[in-house]
């Protein structure tokens, strides 16, 4: 009979039609501003520096500039500090993250040998400054531990546990060689 | 004469005073038209603003989505948002657009659509203008829209407006046949062209059920007949081509902003009321109410009831069915309705022929019969139309 | 006015005329001559609401009949072949989810299977578990909003792109519970996969690959047996087997044109080896058969989820020897291929032993099946086109890349 | 009753002369609508109420639209924007109108019908029907010939051979 699918379809739509009053699988529309969804843990936005105590001076960063050769768009600058007489040191002056640029794309966080840079959740950033406003510098990037711990409780558990294991590692070796930096060095190696 | 105007009248009388000529004043031939328009395009302008609302809020849930809810608790100010937006955007016209017949079109549009609204009988005494020929007059209302649709498309210069404008003139010439047709049945059989008269015609009931004609098996196939033709008539989808977003963007209304392009809408809409009511007038018995027991509710509340019904079964196709092709809806139009309206017509001849059987069960028999004919020939069309342009179920293999 | 009847003039995108919005149209002649009508120029795109992106058509009308269309791409250009090359292998990971960017699982895959060849790489069996659970998960939400898509351009008031978004949704928060974004997922890594997956994730996904069935069911009803819908698809846009073989199209279009050619039973990359499914094909080639096949494989795409999900087993998840800093494989070429959703995304590398491709090329399937776009639509009605374009399934970010 | 039949006239006039003037023809077919609306008015101004309806479906509704469809599908519609908005052979079109009309005009006057019209009477849709049905069955029929036969005509004009196969 001519016509039957077309009615099957109606009927489909109906029922679609009632089902979004009283069904939650159907009617799935979250209110955004006044509701969110729950991100998971696995969730990522972009990225912010993790620091352990002081916000300046407890930056995990190196300033090895892996994460800025690494990164695909380009959009990492960092220049490090460097002390009175020009040598660099073993900490940012400068960390720049355009996040106009910057695609959450994660590959930093990955390359990253001091598990320094993390992935954040925040993702209304949104701002009137389209310039000054989407560039994210040292101060606005850094963020604590404990900050990192609530976001992803279980990878940062295991990053801390890594961290402190590695820590123990060195204390040995440093006890057994009273070689003063050996993390330094394999740093220096990877930089050409 | 209602115990108020005799109270006036005997105010008048004793006083002689403002009185009796504000009653002169009030009963006067160019006062009551005048109240008249404004109540009937008052009344028609909020049932579009309501309309609106419940047209995006259902396609909302037919969607799985709640439609607008923000303008208002549960969106009711939506349609004030939307008119203001409307007026108070930028009314872009094109540089080497035919500034006058541009300007023209949607007047053209609306206007001769808002006459063929004063026509329809809304209650047993609310009828604007009774026409001793309603049903030609609201044809002759309707030829106008094909010729606005042609001015808007032309003058607009554009090329997707022109293909539209092409589209929609050859869609309304090609369904007004089917729906004369289909209307041409109800008014053989009530031997009346006046809309009042045919809704009279509805009201007597044959063992509780409503003497509607949609109760006859002709009433049924030319109620479905005209609901198809009106929705092409009215540019609703699945018939919704001249303005078909995804091809030709937005057809002849391409070239239209703002307060000109909410005209066109407007028109729309006032469109399928009125296509609409006249459906209900002629098929579904008018402002009478389903039963006789509930004849004490007014008439207005059973026109508006039939007429929220009706749109929003167009609504719940709107939701539901893709668009048809320009030839294919042609080919619908000429091949399958067209002889469909026209068997019709024999089977309400079929009906009023055997009008004198008498023997029991002969009302029963004949409404077979020509319920028999009718649903035997749209099956037939419907598989030969089909047939013809192969189209149907496949089944599919797979690779060993 | 340019005269189209001459050979010199024979047409060209991008003439005066063209861009021109005006009511003009092309003096039509015949062969001797005379001038019997005229032809109807139209510029479709690239802001026409269903060119699926910014793409445009130049069509040449004869009435509303298609004489002549000649598709126009690259506004979505960004250089991504050339930008690989100035890259390391990993730093491009992220640049192939934006190729196709309803599949980036999938893309992945690609990219990382031909980086697997070029550096030797062994992937653990969770991972190609994972692999394929993935990619599955892929297909059905490219077919499912595929073909509301199409349903979209056909004109039915977006109410199937909605419900097969809805669904879409729910494969996608799997994704971003698995990969920390739901589009651009960056999953998988060179040996395997980023991060294992996390917990109670295999459930959720035992649960979705239940529930969809219901929602296939509701979208047949709503659809396949619609006259409607069958009158605008049937006989539309038919595909020949020898120009689909010769056009190098594949995936569902090549298989709807009836040639049984799935990668994922000829290649039998990953471990497609181990997974009962059939390969659905179709004897017409028009745009219904496009449509019908998809349906068809997201149900073959279930019959994979199902084992899969339930034999997935436990293990590492990346080859140990797998590098993500300082990655160079020795010098060679690898071509890696997939049965994307689709049809065959292949990437060319040459490696010359650098940490950078010497050589990097994408064959995207949704440019190569676009290429045959005209001999699909002559003859056809302006209408048709939209449907034609909506069938083929194209990404513009993977056409133009 | 004095002034709706002169704006009504003034309207027709206006429109006719236009529709013969000017030099789009699209404006002047829109112009000759417009003249057939003012003509439907007229009979309905004269309380025939069926003739003046039947007069817009069929010469607004389907006579204008013929000619616009006419010149969309035979001739190039696009003019230049510029120009002048009358057309040149303006006074051809205005002299012919006239003499046409001084003709009509010569033989209704002569014909005797315009003196002392007799009261005409109110003729409902029903009568028409019955005259039709009655009196003039046969005509109808004969006209109802005709028009099947040109439309099978026009439908063995528009109908393509089918191509061999």
């Amino acid at each position: 009979m001519p016509g039957f699918g077309i009615i099957k379809g109606l009927k489909e739509t109906a029922r679609n039609f009632f089902g979004s009053y009283h069904d939650p699988g159907r009617f799935v529309t979250i209110q955004y501003p006044e509701e969110k969804r729950e991100h998971h843990e696995n969730y990522r936005s972009f990225p912010f520096l993790v620091y352990d105590g002081d916000p300046v001076k407890g930056l995990r960063c190196v300033s090895c500039k892996i994460c800025e050769k690494e990164c695909p768009p380009q959009c990492i600058y960092i220049v490090p500090e460097q002390d009175g007489s020009g040598k660099l040191l073993k900490f940012p002056r400068i960390f720049d993250i355009d996040v106009s640029v910057c695609m959450g794309c994660q590959i930093c966080v990955e390359v990253c040998p001091f598990d320094s840079i993390k992935m954040d959740q925040e993702f209304e950033v949104s701002t009137a400054d389209r310039f000054g406003g989407l560039i994210l510098n040292r101060s606005k990037l850094a963020k604590s531990n404990e900050y990192y711990h609530q976001i992803r409780p279980a990878e940062a558990t295991a990053v801390d546990a890594q961290l402190a294991a590695e820590r123990e590692r060195q204390q040995a070796k440093a006890a057994a060689a009273k070689s003063p930096a050996p993390a330094a060095a394999a740093t220096r190696e990877k930089k050409p | 004469m209602t115990p108020w105007s005799t109270l006036l009248a005997l105010a008048g009388d004793a006083t002689g005073s403002w009185l009796a000529q504000l009653k002169n004043l009030a009963t006067h031939p160019w006062v009551v038209n005048l109240v008249a328009m404004a109540v009937i395009l008052g009344a028609n302008a909020a049932f579009f603003a309501v309309i609106t609302l419940l047209e995006r809020k259902g396609l909302g849930r037919i969607q799985n989505r709640p439609g607008p809810n923000r303008a208002g608790p549960f969106g009711i100010l939506q349609p004030a948002a939307d008119g203001i937006k409307m007026i108070t955007k930028e009314d872009i016209v094109p540089e080497r657009a035919d500034q006058l017949v541009h300007f023209l079109a949607p007047l053209v549009m609306l206007a001769p659509i808002t006459l063929a609204l004063a026509v329809l009988p809304y209650g047993p005494q609310l009828v604007a203008v009774n026409l001793d020929a309603g049903v030609l007059f609201f044809f002759a209302i309707g030829t106008a829209g094909e010729l606005a649709a042609f001015m808007a498309g032309w003058s607009s210069r554009n090329k997707y407006s022109l293909l539209g404008a092409m589209r929609a003139i050859a869609q309304m010439i090609s369904f007004e046949l089917p729906l004369v047709l289909s209307t041409l049945v109800v008014i053989m059989m009530t031997g009346s062209m006046s809309l009042v008269e045919i809704v009279a015609g509805q009201g007597s009931a044959a063992w509780g059920l409503p003497g509607w004609n949609i109760f006859t098996p002709w009433g049924l196939a030319g109620f479905l007949i005209f609901l198809t033709a009106a929705a092409a008539e009215s540019n609703r989808s699945p018939f919704d081509l001249p303005e078909g977003e995804s091809e030709i963007i937005g057809g002849f209304m391409t070239e239209y902003s703002g307060f000109k392009y909410a005209v066109f809408f407007m028109a729309e809409y006032f469109g399928m009321f009125a296509v609409s009511g006249l459906g209900i007038t002629l098929f579904l018995g008018g402002w009478h109410a389903p039963f006789p027991f509930l004849e004490w509710v007014p008439g207005i509340f059973w026109y508006v009831a039939k007429l929220v019904a009706l749109v929003f079964g167009f609504i719940w196709i709107r939701g539901t069915l893709p668009r048809l092709r320009a030839d294919q809806l042609m080919n619908f139009s000429w091949k399958f309705l067209m002889p469909l309206a026209l068997l019709n017509f024999a089977t309400a001849i079929l009906w009023h022929a055997t009008a004198g059987w008498q023997f029991p069960g002969a009302w029963l028999c004949r409404w077979l019969v020509c319920f028999g004919i009718v649903a035997g020939a749209f099956t037939g069309l419907g598989r030969a139309m089909l047939r013809r342009r192969q189209v149907g179920p496949r089944i599919y293999r797979y690779a060993s | 006015m340019v005269d189209f009847a001459q050979p010199e003039n024979a047409f060209k995108p991008g003439l005066p005329g063209a861009a021109e919005p005006a009511c003009r149209v092309v003096p039509k002649y015949s062969d001797q001559g005379e001038r019997e009508g005229d032809w109807l120029e139209i510029s479709m795109g690239p802001q026409h609401p269903s060119t699926h992106g910014v793409f445009r058509m130049d069509l040449v009308l004869e009435g509303e009949t298609v004489i002549r269309l000649k598709p126009v791409f690259g506004y979505l250009h960004r250089n991504h072949e050339k930008i690989a090359e100035q890259t390391t292998y990993l730093s491009s990971m992220p640049y192939t989810d934006r190729l196709d960017y309803f599949c980036s699982m999938t893309n992945n895959w690609a990219y990382a299977l031909a980086v697997e060849k070029l550096a030797g790489l062994q992937v653990p069996e969770r991972a190609e578990y994972i692999r394929i659970i993935t990619a599955e998960l892929t297909r059905l939400q490219n077919h499912a909003c595929l073909m509301g898509f199409l349903m979209q351009d056909l004109g039915a008031m977006g109410t199937p792109l909605m419900y097969a978004f809805r669904e879409r949704e729910k494969i996608l928060d799997l994704f971003e519970a698995l990969s920390g974004a739901r589009m651009m997922c960056n999953y998988m890594r060179f040996g395997g996969c980023r991060i294992d997956l996390p917990p109670g994730w295999l459930e959720q996904t035992r649960r979705l690959v239940a529930d969809f069935p219901r929602f296939l069911d509701e979208f047949e009803a709503l659809l396949t047996g619609n006259e409607i819908v069958m009158a605008r698809l049937q006989g539309v846009g038919a595909l020949s087997r020898e120009l689909a073989i010769n056009a190098g199209i594949s995936g569902p279009m090549l298989r709807a044109s009836g040639v049984n050619y799935d990668i994922r039973k000829v290649d039998q990359y990953g471990i497609y080896n181990r997974f009962e499914f059939r390969v659905p094909l179709g004897a017409h080639g028009d745009c219904y058969d496009r449509f019908m096949l998809r349906l068809l494989e997201m149900r073959e795409s279930l019959r994979i989820l199902e084992p899969a999900l339930k034999d997935i087993p436990s293990g590492p998840i990346i080859d140990a020897r797998a590098k993500l800093r300082n990655f160079k494989p020795r010098p060679g070429e690898a071509y890696g291929r997939i049965e994307a959703p689709k049809g065959e995304l292949g990437f060319y590398l040459v490696s010359d032993g650098s940490a950078n491709p010497y050589r990097y090329r994408v064959r995207p399937p949704s440019l190569i099946n676009l290429t045959i776009l005209e001999d699909l639509c002559l003859g056809q009605k302006v209408a048709d086109v939209v449907i034609i374009l909506g069938s083929v399934d194209i990404v513009l970010g993977e056409v133009d890349r | 009753m004095q002034l709706a039949f002169t704006i009504i006239a003034l309207l027709i006039l206006a429109g006719a002369t236009a529709a013969v003037a000017l030099r789009n023809l699209v404006h002047c077919v829109l112009c000759l609508a417009v003249a057939f609306v003012g003509v439907a008015a007229l009979f309905l101004l004269l309380g025939a109420e069926f003739v003046g309806l039947a007069q817009i479906m069929v010469y607004v509704g389907a006579v204008a639209i013929l000619m616009v469809f006419a010149l969309l599908l035979t001739r190039n519609a696009d003019l230049p924007a510029t120009g002048p908005l009358v057309s040149k052979s303006w006074l051809t079109g205005v002299s012919i109108a006239a003499l046409v009309f001084g003709c009509l005009a010569i033989g209704i006057l002569a014909s005797g019908v315009g003196q002392a019209a007799p009261p005409s009477p109110q003729l409902s849709v029903r009568q028409i029907g019955e005259e039709l049905m009655r009196n003039y069955v046969l005509p109808l029929e004969v006209l109802g010939v005709l028009l099947t036969v040109s439309m099978i005509g026009a439908v063995v004009i528009a109908m393509t051979d089918p191509k061999p196969d």
